[in-house]
């Protein structure tokens, strides 16, 4: 007796799995068709990381105390600075290697001038690995050379 | 010379439409299963992305055929070719309309099972000459599959053909002109779908390519058009089950309003999409269930269902 | 405390004990510790596997003057904590009585001993590399390994010898077998083995005779970096082990940095997370049950749990700006405050995720070919899982309510109102009930500790502004993950970072005991049984 | 029907195989081609494979064979016998029937007995 019912409870439960999936082929597909769509990044995203533009200077706001560099963990950040003739340090060069980056924003974090922030950008391919080491003085250099007038 | 001409129309007729229809088969699994899964399936090639099988069979022309070192060159090189050439054999007596038959045959239905009875030599000949591990598994429990599902596939037509009396698919189909015999043979039905998705190796059947277990199973070794091939007679197999499970069951080419072979193409594309369906919702069995499911019970169902035909029909006519 | 003390005579009666300390609970996490010679260890863990404690943890540990083993037992029932220890002052060759005859979880645990401190655990039956590659030349772990020339120590040369004899003899041994005997690999790239675990089968037709685990192809060696690192650089580490369920990870790491500092975090961060670690633990047991069910061959289950699973990420997007390898926890608090928007989304969420409970059920539980894939297959008696140390839903299945969020409560998960699912049937079938249940479980805490989550500051007060420096000393500290119990033992020498910073972690014992569940079974309930210990390779790996 | 209709089938066969070795034939003409040790290799997962495939190995389902050979006889003998069925006067097609398939399911029954169906 138990064949019988086990056979007939067997297809029935078949049959009601496949209603479930038919009642889910008349939903609306939750899929989003990448890249014709793109879906806004939320706030907090975590893109690559990238300097703060401050919005009186127009200057980033490094202001070359390191502690960036010692607190990463991935020892990605290469920080140059030169002392300049007020006594004050000046930032050379900040590169970030994104081949080696976590993005744990532990650098965000500890930056006494808040000049470290995440980029909403993630669309960031690159053939090589040099490419991934980014410059992050670089748009701050090109904004120089338009703004400033040509010396005489 | 009219016969000739006729030989050689069918014959491009029947090449083109299966790969044409094995292609749309393939865009209608990737649209059915995109659907049942909250997914959109392709999209942007062609009209609903129709076109985008043909790319990727456009695709496949261009990819390089790799004998594997440790092959059986030989039979590698026949598995594929062998689990291909029946396909075209079966839709030999297939009844798409009322006279749209090639050749009808007074033993159409054992034609049928018999072309596609053939198609796991393939399977297991590709199995065995792979010399991968995975493959030969494959190839093993495809033999057991087919040899154990063909009995339950015979037993349930059987009842069709003693109710109409015939072997000739085009008589089956007049025999259901009032009545289709899914009404009167339900269980037959059942066993004939449920048997003719194992003979085509569907889930919840597929156990030779068993993609979680055997990661390709029987064609694991398989590239470019080779596996084309393969892909292509599958899907081949399920059109052909489903054509000969319209003929049997659902009434063939009878219907209002429109012509018979659009009757038939419709009630074929409607089981294909059933079998698509219980693809993307059952689990697979595992390969000792499988087979003993066959013999423990489908197999006593349709001998059950035999003497219960045999006796309604003997008691019709008293 | 002192109850304990009066009932635990028979540990030690009898034997050479070197020292004993009673410890305070509550401060470093453990009851009781003993320090006995080598001869007397396999009497006491005899004495221990009797009474029902398992092995849950086995460190060792690289002092200047000795190598010290480690061994914790622990109680399913009532936690009762017991830390044992045994020195050998032998730098170079030391041996240690192995305990995998009594406890079949120490073998995997020794075996790591060995691979990365050259420890010897004398008459171990396959003491062999386990995490390392087989011809690595190196113990990466102790504290005289410099960098690759690890081969320079002197000390080292001599287990090297040793060891390729060892290698030898045993690929000697499965050498012979290939000849006659059906083989077959199974991963590390293989659609089901879930990351890069390798499986060796042997089998008899498609019967599986012995299944051979090997691991370590994602191996990082985490427990070395974190002597690298201070304590704050370490936290991005922990996402990067359990990538499925990082939160669960990082609260382990924060709560017992904190533990080891004496500092409570604020009562607004704790509500926050654990509800951030429960909405996680969802979307594990979602990926669970998709690949689960993607293993048998079902697909479509599969994206029904991602779209469930993606919502989660969603919210924890906007939770942490992350969505899988969260570094959301810090000492004392949380990075972020609740963001505008994710109540609404959570209240949606809930009630939505239950109905899509009921589909499941329907789809899956309900299913006869599922019934018949899942049920009395890779049967994990109690026993066994005592042996091997098992935790989480695979020990929930075997009907044993042991769970650190009720038997060691931390952080708020006291005031929470919450059941532990379990189920008798220690097979896989009831590993799937216990984690679906476990998911209405976690709504439940969700739910609760999002509605109760008061105001307030999202750091503590005495929350260090930089990298703290632990008090010297041995903590442990546990939690639940998704998987089971993950503890981290933490040997602190007053510095800014650890001296050794052990880590049990969950899936480790869980894997271990994948080869007694596996014998007799079929080739297709390998795949079956895998997936039911839902292991997170990266994690095993560390 | 003349036998001419059966040509048909040997004519579909033979260009059945003709037009798949065809197929497989043309990436042949239009593919690029690689060379590689490892391309040839025999797949395992991204191991070495562990000797040959072709050991030998136990077939658990050879008994299967072996019976499914007895069924599948005895359904083609089944076949004229349902296509004339019912044509005899009174229940003498009946009984022959369900004694024929009563025999096949003592057979079956036997089988199941012995515990064929279950893998030991």
């Amino acid at each position: 007796m138990s064949y019988i019912t086990n056979i007939f409870t067997g297809f029935w439960s078949v049959l009601a799995g496949m209603v479930v999936t038919l009642k889910y082929m008349f939903r609306k597909p939750v899929t989003e068709v990448y890249p014709r769509v793109k879906k806004p990044m939320f706030p907090r995203f975590k893109g690559p990381t990238s300097f703060v533009v401050d919005e009186k200077t127009g200057d980033h706001r490094c202001i070359s105390c390191e502690l960036c560099v010692k607190i990463c963990p991935s020892l990605c950040i290469t920080l140059e600075k030169e002392r300049g003739e007020d006594k004050k340090f000046h930032l050379k060069e900040y590169k970030v290697d994104y081949t080696l980056c976590s993005l744990c924003s532990l650098c965000i974090e500890v930056c006494p001038t808040d000049a470290l922030t995440h980029a909403k950008d993630y669309e960031i391919p690159a053939l090589s690995q040099s490419e991934m080491i980014n410059d992050f003085l670089k748009p701050f250099r090109e904004k120089q050379k338009t703004s400033q007038p040509v010396a005489p | 010379m009219n016969e000739l001409f006729r030989i050689i129309l069918s014959l491009v007729i029947v090449i083109g439409f299966v790969l044409i229809n094995s292609l749309v088969l393939v865009w209608l699994e990737r649209k059915v299963s995109a659907r049942i899964q909250l997914r959109r399936g392709p999209l942007y090639v062609g009209w609903f992305g129709l076109l985008q099988t043909f790319a990727d069979a456009l695709k496949m022309l261009g990819k390089e055929l790799i004998f594997p070192k440790n092959c059986d060159k030989v039979l590698y090189f026949l598995a594929p070719i062998l689990s291909f050439a029946p396909v075209l054999g079966a839709f030999l007596v297939i009844p798409f309309g009322q006279h749209l038959v090639i050749q009808d045959l007074n033993i159409g239905l054992l034609l049928v099972f018999a072309f596609s009875g053939l198609s796991f030599i393939g399977i297991f000949m590709a199995g065995w000459a792979s010399n991968n591990k995975y493959s030969l598994l494959g190839g093993m429990r495809s033999v057991a599959q087919n040899i154990s599902y063909e009995i339950p596939l015979l037993l349930s037509s059987l009842n069709i053909v003693m109710m109409a009396k015939s072997f000739r698919l085009s008589d089956i189909v007049r025999a259901q002109a009032h009545v289709p015999f899914i009404l009167l043979q339900p269980l037959a039905f059942i066993i004939f779908i449920t048997s003719a998705l194992a003979e085509s190796n569907r889930t919840p059947f597929d156990i030779p390519e068993a993609e979680s277990e055997l990661v390709a199973g029987f064609h694991t070794e398989y590239s470019g058009l080779r596996f084309g091939i393969f892909f292509i007679s599958e899907y081949t197999y399920v059109f052909i089950s489903s054509c000969v499970a319209t003929a049997l069951f659902l009434g063939g080419s009878h219907g209002p309003f429109l012509s018979g072979w659009a009757w038939f193409l419709m009630k074929a594309y409607f089981v294909v999409f059933v079998v698509m369906w219980v693809r993307w919702t059952l689990p697979r069995l595992r390969s000792d269930q499988l087979i003993t499911f066959a013999w423990k019970v489908l197999i006593p169902l349709s001998l059950f269902n035999i003497i219960c035909t045999a006796l309604a029909l003997q008691l019709l006519k008293q | 405390m002192t109850q304990t003390q009066n009932d635990t005579h028979w540990i030690t009666e009898g034997l050479t004990v070197e020292s004993a300390l009673e410890h305070v609970y509550a401060k470093n996490g453990f009851h009781q510790e003993f320090v006995i010679s080598k001869d007397s260890l396999r009497e006491l863990a005899q004495r221990f596997r009797s009474r029902e404690y398992f092995l849950e943890c086995l460190s060792v540990v690289d002092y200047p003057d000795h190598f010290e083993c480690c061994y914790q037992f622990n109680r399913w029932d009532k936690i009762h904590r017991v830390l044992v220890k045994v020195r050998n002052p032998d730098k170079t060759h030391p041996h240690f009585p192995t305990l995998s005859d009594i406890y079949e979880g120490a073998n995997w645990y020794e075996r790591e001993g060995y691979d990365f401190f050259g420890v010897i655990f004398d008459n171990h039956p396959h003491l062999t590399r386990l995490l390392l590659p087989e011809t690595a030349k190196i113990h990466p772990m102790r504290k005289d390994f410099k960098g690759d020339s690890g081969t320079d120590v002197e000390d080292v040369l001599a287990l090297i010898e040793y060891e390729d004899h060892q290698y030898e003899k045993v690929s000697q041994e499965l050498k012979n077998k290939y000849q006659k005997d059906y083989f077959i690999n199974m991963g590390p790239q293989h659609p089901s083995t879930h990351g890069v675990l390798r499986l060796l089968l042997h089998l008899d037709g498609e019967r599986v005779l012995e299944t051979y685990p090997v691991i370590g192809y994602s191996h990082r060696d985490h427990e070395r970096m974190a002597e690298y690192k201070n304590y704050l650089q370490f936290t991005p580490n922990m996402g990067r082990m359990d990538y499925v369920g990082a939160m669960s990870f990082n609260f382990g790491y924060i709560g017992l940095i904190e533990k080891a500092l004496g500092m409570a975090p604020s009562p607004r961060a704790e509500y926050i997370r654990v509800f951030s670690t429960e909405l996680n633990r969802i979307a594990s047991h979602l990926l669970w049950l998709g690949t689960y069910l993607l293993d048998l061959g079902a697909m479509t289950p599969f994206f029904y749990c991602f779209d469930d699973r993606e919502n989660i990420l969603d919210m924890l997007e906007m939770l942490t700006g992350e969505r899988l390898t969260y570094n959301f926890f810090r000492f004392g608090g949380v990075a972020y405050d609740v963001p505008e928007g994710l109540g609404d989304q959570l209240k949606a969420f809930i009630p939505k995720m239950r109905g899509r409970l009921k589909d499941y059920k329907i789809l899956i539980e309900k299913n006869i070919i599922f019934m018949k894939r899942t049920k009395e297959i890779g049967v994990l008696t109690k026993d066994q899982a005592l042996s091997y140390g098992v935790t989480g839903p695979m020990l929930r299945a075997c009907g044993i309510a042991y769970d650190i969020r009720k038997a060691e409560p931390y952080s708020i998960y006291p005031e929470m109102n919450f059941e532990i699912p379990t189920f008798p049937g220690c097979d896989t079938f009831a590993r799937y009930q216990v984690r679906l249940a476990e998911i209405e479980q976690s709504l439940r805490i969700a739910e609760q500790a999002f509605a109760k989550m008061p105001e307030g500051p999202i750091k503590g007060e005495k929350a260090p502004k930089v990298s703290p420096k632990v008090p010297a000393g041995e903590f442990y500290f546990a939690v639940e993950s998704a998987r089971g119990h993950y503890g981290e033992y933490l040997v602190a020498n007053g510095s800014a970072n650890p001296y050794r910073l052990k880590q049990r972690t969950p899936s480790y014992a869980n894997l271990s005991s994948l080869s007694s569940m596996l014998s007799g079974h079929l080739v297709a309930d390998v795949v079956a049984v895998l997936g039911s210990t839902d292991v997170v390779m990266p994690e095993i790996d560390r | 029907m003349s036998s001419n209709n059966y040509i048909y089938v040997l004519v579909f066969f033979v260009v059945g195989l003709l037009f798949a070795v065809a197929f497989t034939c043309t990436p042949l003409i239009l593919s690029p081609r690689s060379r590689g040790k490892k391309k040839t290799s025999t797949y395992e997962s991204g191991e070495d494979t562990l000797g040959s495939a072709w050991v030998q190995f136990d077939v658990s389902y050879y008994l299967f064979a072996l019976i499914f050979l007895a069924f599948d006889v005895e359904v083609i003998f089944l076949f004229p016998v349902v296509l004339t069925y019912s044509i005899a006067p009174l229940l003498i097609d009946l009984l022959k029937i369900v004694i024929f398939i009563g025999i096949l399911a003592l057979a079956l029954a036997y089988a199941w007995r012995k515990g064929i169906f279950s893998w030991k």
